[in-house]
């Protein structure tokens, strides 16, 4: 697989786990692409860090506002009946539960729940942004990864070893090769690439893992 | 009523040593025109607080590059590296908060707060030295307040008496930090008389704000 | 989206003997056409988190009159002589809050803290039972987050997506109350279409609210 | 002196402490009465606890807008340059040290600084609406309050009786008969009525009494 394919596995099946009237969060990179796979009809608000509720597509060439930007810095739209506040009213409903659901990226995940993605040391210490609010926020804690880091080591382990972003608050993972729920010490897995099979997919796993037990093959977009 | 100054007068009355808070998230709405005047003025030793640093050369980014700053609060870093590379060579000292603690912690310093239990950071490096209080069997850390002597703050619009609009995402952190320092200096794309502002519309009632200084430009 | 209800089906959904706060202070901003059908369906046992009581049949003073309200936290009852004598009789349990604190508390609730530190009330009865915490040699009192099953607010303008605009004094304790319980209804003057409002001037995000009335009249 | 004539002796006296440009809250009863007093010329924003700063004059009649009333509920006008907002940024305000100068009245106060003004057990609890926030937050704190109660007992005493609204946070004390500042345990007298001795003052003050090195005469409203 490519990495370009890797990543619309990844965001075409999170983009199923989003129900209508949802608010919904997606961190900068993998996730924003997230929104992208929504099935059409579907009423979800995507809620910006930096201040508004109703984020939008990317702005047409030329008519990008510098005053409009999402947690990136990039230029974007709000849709009709989208709403901007401050930092203080933002955080409030992203600490305060009114995020349905937040996707973010992750340097590890682990069997407890764990997430570390702000900071390798001695290395990159970029800072946590929101994404330490949003993850003991949001209702519902969805980790977009790609299975193993780029030299082939597992991503999904039994304990996190980088500095942590939230202690057990993360719900769900999805990765290339599956979809999977955090369940008393063990990562499950729900959903599995149709090309893998569970053994080569443990083989990649460091966490402990369960299948459950109405596996299913993982729905792939269009084209991959 | 606010006094009306130029960008550099405004400036000048910000102290080397002082601690500043800077409105912006990544630039947008950030008070450029007063960065890049206190850059220019090789004031030094300052404590920022601000959401981020900006690029290289761009918004907070001057200051760094100017080498005003000594020690910075901040929810990220990732997107400036010659931030990075000063904190690793220990020119500057570093505080990471995590951007709702952050912007809590402005917000306590403004209302008389002496601080707040949040859940954000429990279990994690942000907990280290913090009191851990329990209330209703969930777990909180103490976050205590913070205020600044100065806060340069960017707005759309005011009147004469200081009310002052934000547009589209460029509010983040400006009505909060406009609260929250003893001197208030807004940048401001357009001054309008006394009258001219729906009082249910305005976003930071005049009284919080010193100074006004009209921006060189839009958006720049 | 909200949904759009008549005032009878959208009050058919508070319980007895659930917790509901109701926006407005002195009548100003108070739902009076919820409160009002509140009262006249015979709920009971409510515990209602408000300002105040409004005068006696008029607000929330509607509510004390029927013997729905078996709790009451509430900043000032001076002005509805009924509250106090139920209060006296021991027929409405009352807590006293300083105004300050119990926004701050509604706020709290809202926002995801698990309590505030506050000056006020420190060496009075209201720091009864309370911890006081002491930060940067200041004394402060623990109070901790107030939320509600349903809250009962009101605004001016809405449009379909919930988006709310109050009007003068009459926002008050509305919008912070929209963020603090579990449903929320919004008693509103006007409903307009989707991108009618300005996204800069609107006061309370749609994704608040749950239930849209309309008022029976203009400051009813 | 008439009790009318009591309390223009006293609002006329603190409107005289308010300076130009300063942010102003004043209770309901005797203090709203401080704005009829101002100087002419004098900048000086009032604010309302229940939602904005601005606070204009009564409105005309058949002017009144149910939409904006003042703490008390009642209906008032808003000044050019006002703004609205929530309670919670109102109290942010008041709590925050943004409210200069704040006059409310009173049940006892004392030489420590201590108020009471918002209970009587047993016989009035009205609550404290936001006058505990008021007394805390606001820069400084003025009493405004007749000298002695109806039936002629002293108001300003060694210590309070009654519970109080807030512990050591009184600056001044404006009566008919005098100013006082709080000072070691003690009131300290600056100004006093012209028709009034030290001595006749003392004789209706619990409150330890010292007096100011340049006592003045009080400077009484035209016509009172």
């Amino acid at each position: 697989m490519t990495e370009e394919q890797k990543r619309m596995i990844i965001a075409h099946r999170i983009a199923q786990e989003l129900s209508h009237g949802d608010v919904v969060n997606l961190g900068i990179g993998l996730p924003t692409l997230v929104a992208s796979f929504l099935p059409p009809g579907l009423d979800i608000t995507f809620q910006s860090e930096n201040g508004f509720v109703g984020l939008g597509p990317d702005p047409a060439p030329g008519e990008e506002d510098p005053d409009l930007v999402n947690a990136g810095g990039k230029p974007v739209t709000i849709m009709p009946g989208g709403a901007f506040f401050d930092s203080a009213l933002s955080f409030a409903i992203i600490r305060g539960g009114h995020v349905d659901v937040t996707v973010l990226g992750a340097l590890e995940v682990d069997a407890q729940g764990n997430l570390a993605s702000w900071m390798i040391p001695g290395k990159m210490v970029p800072g946590m942004g929101g994404a330490m609010d949003l993850v003991v926020g949001a209702k519902k804690v969805i980790v977009a990864t790609s299975h193993t880091t780029k030299d082939g080591q597992p991503k999904l382990l039994k304990q996190c070893r980088l500095p942590l972003t939230a202690a057990g608050e993360v719900d769900m993972v999805v990765t290339e090769l599956g979809v999977f729920s955090i369940s008393g010490g063990s990562m499950v897995l729900h959903e599995k690439h149709p090309a893998w099979t569970v053994e080569k997919i443990r083989a990649l796993t460091e966490a402990p893992l369960e299948v459950a037990s109405g596996l299913k093959d993982m729905v792939l977009p269009v084209g991959v | 009523m606010p006094a009306i100054l130029s960008i550099s007068e405004a400036v000048a009355q910000v102290k080397g040593g002082s601690t500043v808070m800077i409105g912006g998230f990544m630039t947008c709405g950030t008070p450029t025109g007063l960065v890049a005047e206190l850059a220019r003025r090789g004031v030094h030793g300052l404590t920022v607080i601000a959401n981020d640093t900006g690029v290289q050369g761009n918004g907070i980014g001057m200051l760094i590059s100017a080498g005003a700053v000594t020690q910075l609060i901040a929810s990220h870093i990732g997107t400036n590296p010659e931030t990075g590379q000063r904190m690793i060579d220990g020119r500057l000292q570093v505080e990471l908060v995590p951007q709702g603690t952050l912007v809590e912690r402005i917000r306590c310093g403004g209302a008389g707060l002496g601080g707040f239990l949040t859940p954000t950071g429990v279990g994690t490096v942000v907990a280290e030295g913090k009191q851990a209080i329990v209330v209703d069997g969930r777990t909180y850390l103490l976050e205590t307040p913070l205020r600044a002597d100065v806060a340069l703050i960017k707005a759309w619009k005011a009147d004469r008496k200081g009310n002052l609009l934000y547009r589209r995402s460029a509010r983040n952190f400006n009505p909060v930090m406009a609260m929250a320092a003893d001197l208030v200096i807004a940048e401001v794309e357009e001054i309008v008389e006394v009258g001219e502002l729906d009082p249910d519309q305005v976003m930071t009632p005049g009284i919080f704000v010193d100074i006004l200084v009209r921006s060189v430009s839009r958006h720049d």
